[in-house]
């Protein structure tokens, strides 16, 4: 009986290492599958393929204000997008004018909006009724002077869109 | 002007301006020689330190996924030993517990050594800027930064694009300046915080009495 | 045909006659010399590199191609760069000691590489113990690990160096044991003459099944051997931060890299000499218009063939496998390949001793 | 003077300079790192000697395997900053008569002894020599103090698992 | 070999205190494990937290409920969806207003679409903790697809704060199923791959099998949920437990085992995500029409205290919001699973080698952020 | 166990318990002083089981600071909430229940490091998150310090 035993034992003794190594070669086959195919490869080569590379159109890179070809913009200064926003990442600085009519208006001034702060979560594009903002899919934005990250959106010399009334 | 990056032009990188500003005053002829061998040397093999705190580290690990791929310009080196790393990516928020730990860290790194801010809490503090009570407003109060990649988090591109604006910015050294310390950064636990409401140095804008509506 | 003594003994014979056999000797180990080191560094670089391209591949990505063709100059500018990073002077570490390791992990691979054959009479020493010499010269590189990992004065540092002395200790047996298997084979242990008697045939496939055997041990034992691979417990990442060179940056950190790459070419290099024939052409029994193709292939290339071969065999195991664990480290030595080795040695005696080889 | 005796004297001299550091150095490790440099040393003089066997085996056994052990203890003792002790002036004093005594002796051996050219053809050391005498029964075979040798490294080994054993428990 | 060499030789050695962390490659963040080792055995383990305690919980007391939803993105990043996706639960139901079936659809499905993800994040960094290098990157090839299902239709990769109170933030894209359903089919073909690779390797096997034994009683005490709780058979799945949005609706089993040791929490993973799959195959399919959006005047609960569960990729995360019914919430407190996950691992880890520890918080599969918070 | 036998359960065992507020999950106001001894009594009982604490939950509320305590039982599948009210809110302070539930040891230290309620009996009562020298607890209503910007 002690010398059956014995003889199981080795026997599994060397069973442990055909199965060890066994279980070795089948995982070597996975990478060595890979390595013989290089047809698998997946990698987009970013710089060098800057001109078809295509963001998907849903993609948040960087708020912009929507600008016409006559460098009007919609925005009506009512700062619902500055309050939406959740962690102040936008402010919106009017300037008051006198119209042609004599009244004072409130048109805007400056449309400051930190790319430094924004979580892009997204709030405060459905927000605008005027639908003057939207999400551009750029991200090319790294710099190297942090005071660059605050970017003022209106063009210059932008107005704001005559809507007929 | 010298600073070449494959297959992107000169043009068509961010903040063109600050890297001249770098680049100004010029360096003898041996000396621009040997700063243009080690500058080579040095912008192409930039070896991040392993280190990540919270969602950003996430994309870096996918930028160096199979897909994106970072291993391309020869940084997938993770060195996981500050000493051998190159370049700290600041991958998520810093609280005011990890500050001295940070400053360790940079510490610990050998120079020639870069730091990168990437994702909007190591900028500025990003969706944590206002109401907490721990987060520090910006990696930059306490180690000097040298690119910075908005995102939250900034996708594996924006990543890749920023190691280039850092390649650019290595390429911009010079062995003559190496004397030149950068302004040791404080950490500014006061409450008013100025550099938010700078005004950004645009002069072509015809505004007069900028009034803030809120 | 492809053979490289006459050269060397025509450039010898030159040396003599121009300068006094002082000067001649002088000249032409200063020659050996440099031209070993910039063997070792080139090789060293381009291991470097072949080895990120060829994981890259494995893991479906491209890897370095933006330096140079195809990411050819990479490792250069990552020698460049590290020759010019900072020195890190360490306080409370036996400063001594820290600039000693790397050295000694250094010249040891480099004093190896001195007596290996890469072609017919391109060898720098035909020792008559050759093998013996090689793993003698080897087993001085833990030296520099244990003292690296000591004078760090950092509990990673010290972790990685205990478990990287037990690991070589211990391995070094199976080494030896799995290479004696081939000594014992060829009679010899000169490392010109183990190649001539594969003339007729590897070892590998006149050895029998045991000289299969010995193989797989040699390039288990020798994986462990240059801590890579599965058993990098040394510099286990996960666990050690970057283990007995964790704080060691610049040149003195990319001294440990290249003497790993070339601890590996080293190994590899064995074996070929040992298993695989060496720089000697592969043949098929009595297959004369294939032989003869073979043939015209030069020595070195075969050489260099086999060894990228080995060399891949190991970077395919350490980019496939998970890290062991230090005991079963340790219960895969004892328990498996020393008794496997032993058998393995008795029963190649009995075959010498019954003439049955080849 | 020709080249093999430049090195011999590079060697003899590093042999020397070592052994001094290696005695007086107040740091363990260092010490033991000063004695891996004179045994290496002294297997460059057995290769030089023209003894590469023996050369090989002073780097495996004591260079590689002595000392290696050595270290690992040490590893396993003692802190980075804990120094030697200074030796007491007396053991200093007698320590110093005795090594002067034997450099005397040693010299005076030396000096009065008569080196002559051996005559007699070299041995080969290739390797079947050596194993053929190392397991060799007859005329300068090596058997009986091998066999003696291995038993006595036997008891070694029973001996040091007891002790290892008996502090287990 | 029970006892290593180093053991016997260290018996006498005092022992000595490491501190892994906060910047270490195993603790996966700030996490910063003080270890006690004797030689290389581990004799105790105090984690330290807090070194990314950002105060979300004080924060979003300032915060409107649409506008707080960001920030619990940001605390299990992996699970981003489903954090978001509590929250919305929780207002939804304590303002007593039940969202679309299309909305419950697609909600299922992105969290089934994100617990795959964050389980081939784990597998890929649980290789690399064990040293097998590939496997981090085999993971994370697969993980793209999904996050191209994610950004076509919300906008961003990682955080998508897509979820928000009475919806979605705008409709799926039209590619959504499609591509849904592609990559339900192509990762079924990668997911045998994985086990090849690392499931059936021996050294693996060694490394894992009998590692980190938790019981069942220490994982209820402790709270430990999630694929850890369910290695040692904790019946802890909150889709089974609580359904909530379409999981009424789905057949899928719970996968338990009762080992308890790190490889049964490899494989409760493993094989949830052949779950997930199945999951996602019966509702892919069958999305109904509907709005995205419900009409809602303005998110304010009502005054009350309102407790949701749901099951994300790490266990139970637990949304308790305190209204007093305002536009913010008076208090909102996050039951969050690593929280709870991080703590036993004093318990099952003490007495391994120092290898093992990181085996041992691989297989816990911790989220820093989301035990600071 | 149904929530009306629960209920019934709940008064026999502690007559001064109150039902709470909520309607989500059946809710009991327990004296601090009887806390810990419901707390066993719940998790004993064979008939309730409460093996499983999933939420402990420190509140900073007008009437004083609120410890709520989530108990779920994985046999039996019911869950309870029991809430204690601790209206000196110079020096908040109630039984740990740490001997009970593993979970509460941590969820307590995270209490007291927030918001600075004291558990007695609490094997390592340390701040969780801040640092040590911390001053003040951040999540009570009126913490003010000199670093956080408001908006």
């Amino acid at each position: 009986m002690a010398l059956l035993t014995t003889i199981k034992e080795v026997g599994n003794y060397f069973r442990e290492i055909y199965q060890g190594v066994a279980s070795l070669v089948n995982g070597m086959k996975v990478t060595g599958k890979y390595f013989v195919k290089p047809s698998t490869i997946v990698t987009q080569k970013y710089p060098e393929n800057r001109a078809t590379l295509k963001m998907f159109d849903n993609f948040k890179g960087e708020l912009i204000l929507i600008h016409d070809e006559n460098n009007h913009h919609r925005c009506n200064v009512c700062n619902t997008c500055a309050r939406k926003c959740p962690n102040g990442s936008i402010e919106v600085i009017a300037r008051k004018v006198v119209g042609p009519d004599g009244r004072t208006k409130k048109v805007l001034d400056k449309y400051i909006y930190h790319l430094d702060t924004c979580t892009f979560c997204g709030l405060c594009v459905p927000a605008c009724d005027e639908n003057a903002l939207k999400f551009d899919n750029t991200f090319e934005h790294a710099v190297f002077d942090k005071t660059k990250l605050v970017k003022t959106l209106n063009h210059p010399g932008s107005s704001k869109i005559e809507t007929p009334e | 002007m010298g600073i070449d990056i494959k297959s992107v032009p000169y043009e068509e990188f961010n903040d063109n301006e600050t890297l001249e500003e770098l680049r100004k005053g010029g360096a003898p002829v041996w000396v621009s020689t040997m700063d243009e061998i080690i500058n080579w040397g040095r912008s192409n093999s930039v070896w991040p330190l392993t280190f990540a705190t919270s969602c950003c580290g996430i994309e870096m690990m996918a930028t160096g996924a199979p897909r994106h791929d970072f291993a391309r310009f020869g940084i997938e080196v993770y060195r996981a030993s500050p000493r051998q790393a190159d370049v700290i990516v600041v991958a998520g928020t810093i609280v005011r517990k990890m500050v001295p730990v940070l400053k360790r860290l940079y510490d610990q790194m050998a120079d020639p050594k870069y730091v990168i801010a990437m994702g909007a809490c190591a900028i500025s503090g990003g969706p944590f800027y206002y109401n907490s009570y721990s987060v520090v407003r910006g990696v930059d109060q306490v180690i000097p930064v040298d690119v910075y990649i908005p995102g939250c988090p900034p996708r594996p591109e924006a990543l890749l694009y920023g190691i280039m604006q850092l390649q650019r910015k290595i390429k911009a050294e010079s062995l003559a300046k190496a004397g030149e310390t950068k302004p040791e950064p404080v950490l500014d636990t006061s409450k008013e915080d100025k550099s938010r409401y700078v005004e950004p140095n645009d002069n072509q804008n015809p505004a007069e009495e900028c009034k803030s509506s809120n | 045909m492809y053979d490289f003594s006459p050269l060397i003994d025509s450039l010898s014979a030159w040396l003599n006659q121009t300068f006094s056999p002082f000067w001649a000797g002088f000249i032409s180990m200063v020659l050996l010399g440099v031209a070993l080191l910039a063997f070792y560094a080139v090789l060293g670089l381009y291991l470097v590199y072949a080895e990120r391209k060829i994981c890259a591949r494995m893991q479906n990505r491209l890897g370095p191609n933006r330096v140079g063709p195809g990411g050819l100059f990479q490792t250069i500018a990552d020698l460049i760069k590290l020759l010019m990073k900072e020195l890190i002077y360490i306080r409370n570490a036996d400063n001594l000691l820290f600039n000693i390791a790397p050295f000694i992990v250094i010249v040891a691979s480099i004093m190896a590489i001195g007596s290996i054959p890469f072609a017919k009479g391109l060898q720098a020493i035909d020792l008559n113990i050759g093998v013996l010499y090689i793993l003698a010269i080897s087993s001085m590189g833990v030296i520099g690990v244990l003292i690296a990992g000591w004078a760090s004065n950092s509990k990673y540092s010290v972790i990685g160096a205990m478990r990287s002395g037990a690991q070589v200790i211990s391995y070094e047996l199976s080494v030896g044991l799995a290479l004696l298997c081939i000594i014992a084979y060829a009679g010899s242990m000169q490392l010109s003459e183990i190649i001539a008697s594969q003339q007729d045939g590897w070892w590998i496939f006149k050895g029998h099944i045991p000289a299969w055997i010995a193989f797989v041990i040699y390039l288990i034992a020798g994986t462990a051997e240059t801590n890579r691979g599965p058993f990098d417990l040394a510099e286990a990442e996960s666990e050690l931060t970057a283990g007995f060179h964790t704080e060691y940056s610049g040149i003195k950190f990319a001294f440990f890299f290249l003497a790993e790459y070339m601890n590996m070419f080293i190994i590899a290099a064995i074996a070929t000499t040992l298993f695989l024939g060496g720089w000697l052409p592969f043949h098929i029994w009595h297959f004369d218009a294939f032989n003869r193709i073979m043939d015209y292939i030069p020595p070195v290339i075969w050489f260099f063939a086999k060894t990228a071969f080995v060399i891949y065999l190991m970077m395919w195991f350490k980019w496939t496998f998970p890290r062991l664990r230090i005991d079963q480290l340790l219960a895969l030595e004892w328990k498996y390949l020393l008794p496997i080795n032993l058998m393995n040695l008795i029963v190649i005696a009995f075959l010498i001793l019954m003439q049955w080889h080849f | 003077m020709t080249g093999p005796k430049i090195i011999f004297f590079i060697l003899a001299a590093s042999i020397v300079v070592f052994s001094i550091l290696s005695i007086t150095s107040r740091k363990i490790l260092r010490a033991a790192i000063y004695l891996l440099f004179v045994l290496v040393a002294m297997a460059g003089l057995y290769y030089m000697m023209n003894f590469p066997f023996l050369a090989a085996v002073q780097l495996i056994l004591y260079a590689g395997g002595i000392v290696v052990l050595i270290i690992f203890s040490i590893l396993l003792t003692s802190q980075i900053n804990s120094r030697l002790d200074p030796p007491k002036r007396g053991h200093l004093l007698s320590g110093l008569i005795t090594a002067v005594g034997g450099i005397a002796l040693s010299a005076v051996t030396i000096l009065g002894f008569a080196f002559k050219p051996s005559t007699e053809p070299a041995i080969g050391t290739d390797m079947r020599t050596i194993g053929l005498q190392l397991m060799g029964t007859g005329a300068n075979g090596y058997a009986l103090p091998f066999e003696v040798i291995s038993i006595l490294l036997l008891a070694a080994l029973v001996g040091s698992i007891f002790i290892a054993l008996k502090n287990r428990s | 070999m029970e006892e290593t060499l180093m053991d016997l030789d260290l018996k006498e050695k005092e022992e000595y205190i490491i501190n892994m962390g906060p910047q270490h490659p195993s603790t996966h963040g700030v996490l910063r494990f003080e270890t006690c080792l004797q030689g290389e055995k581990v004799k105790w383990i105090r984690p330290h937290c807090g070194y990314i305690h950002r105060g979300i919980e004080k924060m979003s007391e300032a915060l409107t409920y649409p506008q707080l939803v960001h920030l619990t993105d940001r605390m299990d990043y992996l699970s981003a969806h489903i954090n978001n996706e509590a929250v919305a639960l929780c207002v939804e139901n304590a303002m007593g207003v039940e969202v679309s079936d299309r909305v419950k659809y697609i909600r299922t499905i992105l969290a089934e679409l994100t617990r795959l993800a964050s389980h081939q994040l784990w597998w890929s960094a649980f290789g690399m903790d064990l040293g097998a290098l590939t496997t981090f990157f085999y993971g994370l090839r697969d993980r793209e697809k999904i996050l191209d299902i994610f950004e076509e239709s919300t906008g961003a990769r990682l955080l998508q704060s897509f979820i928000t109170p009475g919806g979605l933030m705008n409709d799926v894209h039209p590619n959504f199923q499609k591509r849904t359903k592609e990559f339900v089919k192509y990762f079924r073909k990668k997911l045998p791959e994985y086990d090849q690779l690392l499931t059936g390797n021996v050294i693996f096997q060694e490394r894992t099998k009998g590692i980190g034994y938790m019981s069942l009683e220490d994982a209820i005490s402790y709270g430990v949920t999630g694929p850890s709780g369910r290695g040692s058979g904790f019946h802890c799945d909150i889709r089974k437990i609580a359904p909530y949005s379409a999981y009424p609706l789905v057949k899928f089993n719970e996968i338990t085992y009762t080992q308890g040791d790190t490889f049964h929490r490899y494989l409760v993973r493993m094989r949830e995500m052949w779950e997930s799959l199945d999951i996602i195959d019966q509702l892919v399919d069958n999305i109904p029409q509907g709005p995205t959006m419900l009409e809602l005047k303005a998110v304010k609960p009502p005054k009350g205290e309102f407790y949701q569960r749901v099951e994300t990729a790490r266990g139970e995360l637990g949304v308790y919001i305190v209204s007093d019914g305002g536009p913010t919430p008076a208090r909102i407190r996050y039951r969050t699973p690593n929280f709870s996950n991080l703590f036993i691992i004093n318990k099952i880890a003490s007495g391994h080698k120092i290898a093992d520890l990181v085996a041992i918080s691989g297989s816990l599969d911790l989220v820093i952020p989301d035990i600071d918070r | 166990m149904q929530v009306e036998q629960l209920t019934t359960w709940m008064q026999m065992l502690v007559p001064e318990a109150t039902p709470g507020i909520s309607k989500q999950y059946p809710e009991f106001i327990v004296p601090a002083a009887k806390l810990h001894d419901v707390a066993r009594q719940l998790k004993e009982n064979p008939e309730t089981k409460m093996d499983y604490l999933f939420c402990l939950t420190g509140l900073d509320r007008k009437d004083g600071f609120h410890v709520v305590y989530h108990l779920t039982s994985t046999t039996l599948h019911h869950t309870v909430v029991l809430r204690v009210v601790l209206a000196d809110k110079a020096n908040p302070s109630v039984a740990t229940v740490s001997d009970l539930w593993a979970a509460a040891e941590y969820f307590e230290r995270e209490a007291y490091d927030l918001l600075g309620i004291k558990f007695e009996n609490h094997p390592d009562l340390r701040r969780l998150f801040l640092e040590d020298d911390w001053v003040g607890y951040p999540l009570r209503k009126d913490y003010k310090d000199s670093f956080t910007l408001e908006r």
